[in-house]
């Protein structure tokens, strides 16, 4: 074979491939836009009967029992509790784990420990439902006895629970790919491993870190099937964790796997919450992104 | 050449039956299937669980041959059926009958009226102790329960006793899986709940059954109330729509709806569900020409 | 002499897995003086370094017989302090290694950890360092700049500032002049002259004339062996050894 | 002065044995959960169990059809979320020029729609997969799906590890001439891949737990068949989990647990896999 | 003697960011000849080698003025071929970067590339290029073991071995023997003697004797600017220079 040829085929592949990445990443975006047509063609129908400030004010959801009421603010409550809830959990638990992993375990037991965490995120989302409806909860009730039976806490524990690895082990990857030299610059200078962590390891893998947590409060705010076995279904506007309530997720799941004749007002109001939940998303997003890029400017 | 012979004397039956809908009509589809299926061993027939209107959503756009269905169709799937050129049967296959339960440690509620259920569940209601409800019980603090707003039960109790569809009292605890409104009665002393036959009669001894007096005295439900309506208003009827086309393009849909109908009486039973009087069995039989 | 001791090594071995990269080695620093070790690529000087501070520690599946004494103590004692002894040894490494933070933020690390919160005073060491390397004048407008943004050899030398200013008793330097300029090497070089009178400083160097400028004792090694161990001028005028002398001479290979 | 070390090794101490627990808070989470399900479960599962079709017996129910379902949707879902989410993190992280709004849309993008609940994804593969494209309710479309759904998780935690690639090693390949793909090839994909396999056996996993999106597009509960080829319909061993728990005998529940365990045995000898070839990776580096 | 050009430096001035890092550089690089380039830390030699190959092009925020021109073919010209101009400019860089991969893939990652699929030939190349940088009696037991584990000595001429592996026409060397001992060094030494028959090398180096005794040209960096370009013996006999002079001596600082 003539170098021109090898030459030729690599840049020819090197051509292909990158044509073909482009494509691939087009494909997110292709999925958003369909995503966006679904959500928001029906939204809009549903906000030619329901004006947008009744939808985004109200404090009243109830689109199917009568009176009819669209105001989707206990629904997002019922969210923004359990995103907090089990952020409150798998945040400093994944990030705690993923120092213990890369900082202080041996490979040995890491090999062991990593993938056993790791278990925990493939377990069915309805396991953890009825680990938090027939566990947590009655645990809970010994000691808090007015929590009722369906309620945000227990809920968003087990989303927290079953995020814990997200952040355990894409944080964990993070903090490994901080080269070695790093550390023993620091641990030459008389540091701990608690000091060598937190000043020199963390601040080096923020942004693996933090995209981590993203990830998995987004998953949470994305999680349907335990939310609708343990927080029960019931929209209130109310910050107390101990309540039962509704998530957008929970609501939209029953709709969508429920009763509702499609081509229904009451079925539109799943584009319009999954729309509303797009945005959210969206700005929470566009938020840390802000929040990562401030810190990195320190360096 | 035996092998092929056998085959063709048999005249198996084969190809694809698809059904689709409600999640409280499948025990019961699942169980024909099953039984179809040992006779009829190169039919492929799938059943889906996407409640009564995700199945008519499927099904009236002709991606399904049957969909199951707790509550008769509605006007706005029958439009978008007419649009799809989808003509349709509709066969009642069972009756559900709701029960309504207390704790177990409850020991004072005997009975309920249907005037007094209508008070405690109907949209509004100032109902909250059960002192409230009748005069004796105790001042503690009623712990409601029930079918959330999606599902055809929810449809049909808030129907029957409150005299709309969807009204019912915002303060309730709803989920609409069933067996976790169970754990919500057992687990608490003062509660209340209602849900389908077939998981309080699963769970008999966890909990209560309730009376139902709509007038005629208090009527417990069980088989036989059930099937004769004397345990009324909260006997519901299930139903399977089939596909006009299929049945008639597909011997395999036909003979399975003639299976369907004429072992419903062995077969509903076992599935926690009551079955239609023999007479109305052979109606619909008829009225489809299978007989 | 025995009393000006600081550093015993005693029938020391060190392996990684299976390899061993040290052989029974024997060799006592004194204090306030410049010890040098020689010695062809591969032949274990950084081990030996690294051993000291335990920084092979940090290296899974590693093993090592035998003691090293500091004042006396074996630092491999299982109560010995670590985060203390790696303090008292401070270490400049063969590759610089600053961290992913600003200039200032590379500096005052070590003196914030030990306790010093005075922004004046950090301020002070900041500059003292920088000037004791002779890297104040390249870097004093940029000093919250990220350090990886610097020359190789200027990240060396922030590395041996970084090292220094937390005032460490005895001070490892892994061919701290590797990548630097004749220039900035002699400014390395006096200031190793300079530490000698409160610091005990072991280099390891591949410049023999360094290593004769500037050291009072010299260590040979060779495969993992200290061929030969003694006073600078013994090493670089009379060794005792042939293999010394032919690597000294350039003879050898 | 002593003091003060005495008290930062006591931080540090406390600190270690902090994450610790954090460490096995999550091992004990787990084996409570395992000890729970296996109790219920464990004796339900013999060989019938795992080659019978559904049934309305526990006795007779199987599982056989979801295991063969899911085994077709997660392969299929990783053939197809795997390439599709490395190659989208490679064209961002080498490729694409980050000063630009096409790439900054494209990133945000991406973290939006690992926030999107699954259920829209079922709702998108329905009208798209198996409207649009006329795969009808088949293996390809649940899989089309779930690779949707996974894919922004596949491509993050890809994108992280390719950031850790240190920059000399790329320049040493780019020394030699090589072209950007080769230098990938060469030194980007090794020092990355079990970064994003860690990404990709999470994601996997949780696609495997799924049921709501396959539901909305289609797949069935009661299979009692195995499927063909990726044009056929299907279930998962989840709808079928789901199916059982929902039931109102309560033999099911354990029937459920006991398809849960199979469902873990299965994740764990994907993990298993995956976490081999993570560490050979991982040996090379 | 204007044939004899390989490399043409024109006015070329190059930034990072706003930080300008090289001032109008101008330079004539004659083929088979080696060039040293010397200059304090931070001067620009090493962002200077990385211009010629375009590995600058990398960092993000960089601008160039002026040209380079390689065989009378400025390299910055919008259709140059970056991929062919690296295959035949090869480089060494100051930090060894060895890919995570065995030694023998380190080696012949190049030469797969460009063609060779022989392994026959494939493992003579191997042989040749460890031996022309004295490594292979070091580790040629060990051929299939990872790269990273190797000592920073060894890894940096495995990064040597690497390059001439693909027998690049202009070879660059950021301080290649920085991490050598003597005996290393002086066979990187007579290396680079024997590679200047058939190619030409630019290498940046510290060591004054170093350039002294392989080099025929030698440019002095000062802040960005080449002070002095000129035969090697001139610069270091005869230099016009105050500034050279006193560099070279070193009493400069
Ligand atoms: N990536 C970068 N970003 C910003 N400034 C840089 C960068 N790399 C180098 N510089 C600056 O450019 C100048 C020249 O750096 P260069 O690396 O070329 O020096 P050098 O002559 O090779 O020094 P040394 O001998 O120490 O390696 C220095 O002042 C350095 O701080
Ligand atoms: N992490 C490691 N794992 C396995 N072997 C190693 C490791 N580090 C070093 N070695 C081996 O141990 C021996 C000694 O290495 P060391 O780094 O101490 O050499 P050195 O004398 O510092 O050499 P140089 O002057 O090239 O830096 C070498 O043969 C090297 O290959
Ligand atoms: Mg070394
Ligand atoms: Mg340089
Ligand atoms: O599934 P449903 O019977 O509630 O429609």
């Amino acid at each position: 074979m003539s170098k021109d040829t090898v030459k030729k085929r690599a840049y020819f592949m090197d051509k292909l491939i990158r044509y073909m990445l482009v494509i691939f990443s087009l494909i997110s975006i292709i999925t958003t836009i369909l995503i966006v047509f679904t959500l928001f063609g029906e939204s809009f129908v549903f906000f030619k009967e329901v004006s947008i400030k009744e939808f985004l004010t109200g404090t009243l959801w109830s689109p199917v029992i009568k009176p009819q009421k669209f105001g989707v603010l206990p629904l997002l409550v019922g969210s923004l509790l359990i995103a907090i809830i089990s952020g409150i959990i798998s945040i400093p638990i994944g990030l705690g784990s993923a120092i213990y992993l890369s900082e202080y375990s041996s490979d040995k037991l890491r090999k062991i420990l990593k993938p056993i965490l790791e278990i925990l995120a493939g377990i069915p989302s309805i396991v953890y439902g009825f680990f938090a409806l027939t566990f947590i909860t009655p645990l809970f009730r010994r000691i808090i006895p007015n929590l009722e039976i369906f309620n945000a806490l227990s809920a968003g524990i087990a989303v927290g629970i079953m995020t814990i690895p997200m952040v355990a082990s894409l944080s964990e990857d993070a903090m490994r790919a901080v080269p070695n030299a790093m550390r023993e610059g620091a641990y030459g200078l008389g540091s701990t491993t608690f000091e060598v962590s937190t000043k020199v390891v963390i601040p080096a893998a923020l942004s693996g870190i933090v995209s981590s947590f993203i990830l998995a409060i987004s998953r949470a705010i994305g999680e349907t099937m335990i939310v609708a076995i343990a927080a029960g279904a019931n929209p209130s506007l109310n910050f107390n964790p101990l309540k039962t309530i509704q998530t957008m997720t929970g609501f939209m799941v029953n709709v969508s796997l429920g009763d509702i004749p499609h081509g229904s007002i009451e079925y539109r109001t799943l584009f319009a919450v999954g729309a509303l939940l797009f945005i959210m998303t969206f700005i929470m997003n566009i938020i840390a992104k802000v929040v990562i890029n401030r810190y990195r400017e320190e360096y | 050449g035996l092998f092929f012979s056998k085959k063709q004397d048999k005249n198996r039956l084969s190809g694809e039956i698809v059904i689709d809908g409600s999640s409280t009509v499948y025990p019961i589809t699942e169980a024909m299937a099953e039984e179809f299926r040992a006779e009829n061993r190169d039919v492929r027939i799938s059943v889906g669980v996407s409640g009564s209107g995700g199945g008519f959503k499927k099904f009236t756009v002709g991606t399904t041959d049957i969909s199951d269905a707790s509550r008769p169709i509605k006007n706005k799937e029958v439009k978008i059926a007419k649009e799809n050129g989808i003509e349709y049967e509709e066969i009642a296959v069972a009756y559900d009958g709701l029960s309504v339960l207390v704790n177990k440690d409850n020991n004072f509620v005997d009975y309920l009226t249907v005037e007094e259920l209508k008070k405690i569940w109907k949209s509004g209601s100032n109902v909250k102790y059960w002192s409230d409800v009748r005069e004796g019980w105790p001042k503690e603090e009623i712990k409601l329960y029930g079918p959330g707003p999606d599902s055809g039960t929810f449809d049909y109790f808030t129907e029957e006793i409150n005299g709309e569809s969807g009204n019912i009292r915002s303060d309730y605890t709803p989920s609409e899986d069933d067996n976790v409104l169970v754990q919500g009665i057992v687990g608490e002393k003062n509660s209340l709940g209602f849900f389908g036959f077939a998981y309080y009669y699963e769970n008999k001894d966890k909990m209560k059954v309730v009376p139902i007096d709509s007038g005629k005295g208090a009527v417990e439900p069980n088989h036989e109330t059930i099937m004769s309506k004397e345990y009324s208003p909260l006997s519901r009827p299930l139903f399977i729509y089939i596909n006009k086309k299929a049945l008639s393009e597909k011997p395999q849909v036909k003979a399975f709806v003639k299976f369907y109908l004429e072992n419903a009486m062995d077969i509903v039973p076992e599935t926690g569900y009551v079955t239609l009087p023999q007479e109305k069995y052979d109606e619909q039989l008829s009225k489809l020409g299978l007989k | 002499m025995k009393n000006n001791l600081r550093l015993e090594v005693k029938n020391f071995s060190f392996y990684y897995g299976s390899f061993q990269a040290l052989k029974n080695i024997n060799m006592n620093i004194e204090k306030n003086k410049v010890t040098a070790l020689i010695g062809p690529s591969g032949c274990g000087k950084s081990t030996f370094l690294r051993s000291i501070n335990r920084m092979n520690d940090l290296i899974e599946g590693v093993k090592y017989e035998g003691e090293i004494l500091l004042d006396g103590e074996n630092i491999f004692n299982k109560d010995y302090d670590i985060v203390d002894l790696r303090k008292k040894v401070g270490m400049v490494f063969q590759r610089p290694n600053p961290f992913p933070k600003s200039i200032y933020e590379n500096i005052v690390y070590g003196p914030r950890l030990h306790g010093e919160k005075n922004k004046n005073k950090l301020m002070e060491i900041v500059e003292s360092s920088l000037k004791a390397v002779a890297l104040w004048d390249e870097v004093k407008d940029k000093l919250h700049k990220s350090a990886l943004g610097l020359s190789g050899g200027q990240q060396q030398r922030l590395c041996i500032a970084r090292a220094i200013a937390v005032k460490p008793e005895i001070l490892l330097m892994d061919e701290p002049t590797s990548a630097l300029d004749p220039i900035s090497t002699s400014k390395i070089e006096e200031l190793v002259r300079e530490l000698e009178k409160d610091y005990t400083i072991i280099i390891v160097t591949h410049n023999m004339q360094q290593a004769a400028r500037i050291s009072e004792y010299t260590g040979f090694f060779y495969q993992g062996e200290v061929e030969e161990f003694d006073k600078t001028e013994i090493i670089f005028t009379n060794p005792k050894n042939k293999k010394t002398e032919d690597y000294i001479t350039g003879k050898f290979g | 002065m002593l003091n003060r070390v005495k008290r930062r090794k006591l931080i540090d101490n406390i600190f270690k044995n902090i994450v610790f627990l954090c460490t096995m808070f999550g091992v004990v989470i787990l084996v409570v959960l395992m000890f729970d399900i296996l109790r219920k479960g464990l004796g339900w599962i013999n060989l019938n169990f795992l080659t019978h079709f559904p049934s309305r017996f526990p006795k007779k129910a199987g599982l056989a059809s979801a295991i063969v379902g899911t085994s077709w949707i997660i392969t299929l879902t990783a053939l197809i979320a795997f390439p599709l989410g490395v190659g989208t993190a490679l064209y961002l992280e080498e490729y694409a020029n980050k000063t630009t709004k096409f790439f900054k849309i494209l990133e945000l993008n991406i973290a939006n729609l690992a926030g999107v609940p699954s259920i829209v994804y079922g709702m998108l593969g329905l009208s798209v997969f198996v409207q649009m494209l006329g795969f009808g309710r088949s293996i390809l479309s649940g899989a089309f799906t779930l690779a949707l759904l996974i894919l922004p998780v596949v491509i993050v935690s890809a994108q992280e590890a390719i950031k850790a690639v240190p920059n000399s090693a790329k320049e040493g390949a780019y020394a030699l001439g090589m072209t950007k793909w080769q230098m990938i090839k060469c030194v980007v994909l090794p020092y990355a891949m079990p970064g994003m396999l860690t990404g990709s056996i999470l994601a996997l996993s949780r696609a495997a737990g799924e049921a709501a999106p396959l539901i909305v597009v289609g797949a069935a509960a009661y299979v009692p068949f195995f499927p063909k080829n990726i044009f056929d319909i299907f279930t998962v061993m989840p709808i079928q989990i789901y199916n059982w728990t929902s039931r109102p005998q309560e033999d099911f529940q354990y029937i459920a647990a006991a398809g849960i365990i199979v469902l873990m045995i299965l994740l764990l000898s994907a993990n298993g896999l995956a976490i081999y070839l993570r560490n050979k990776y991982q040996q090379d580096i």
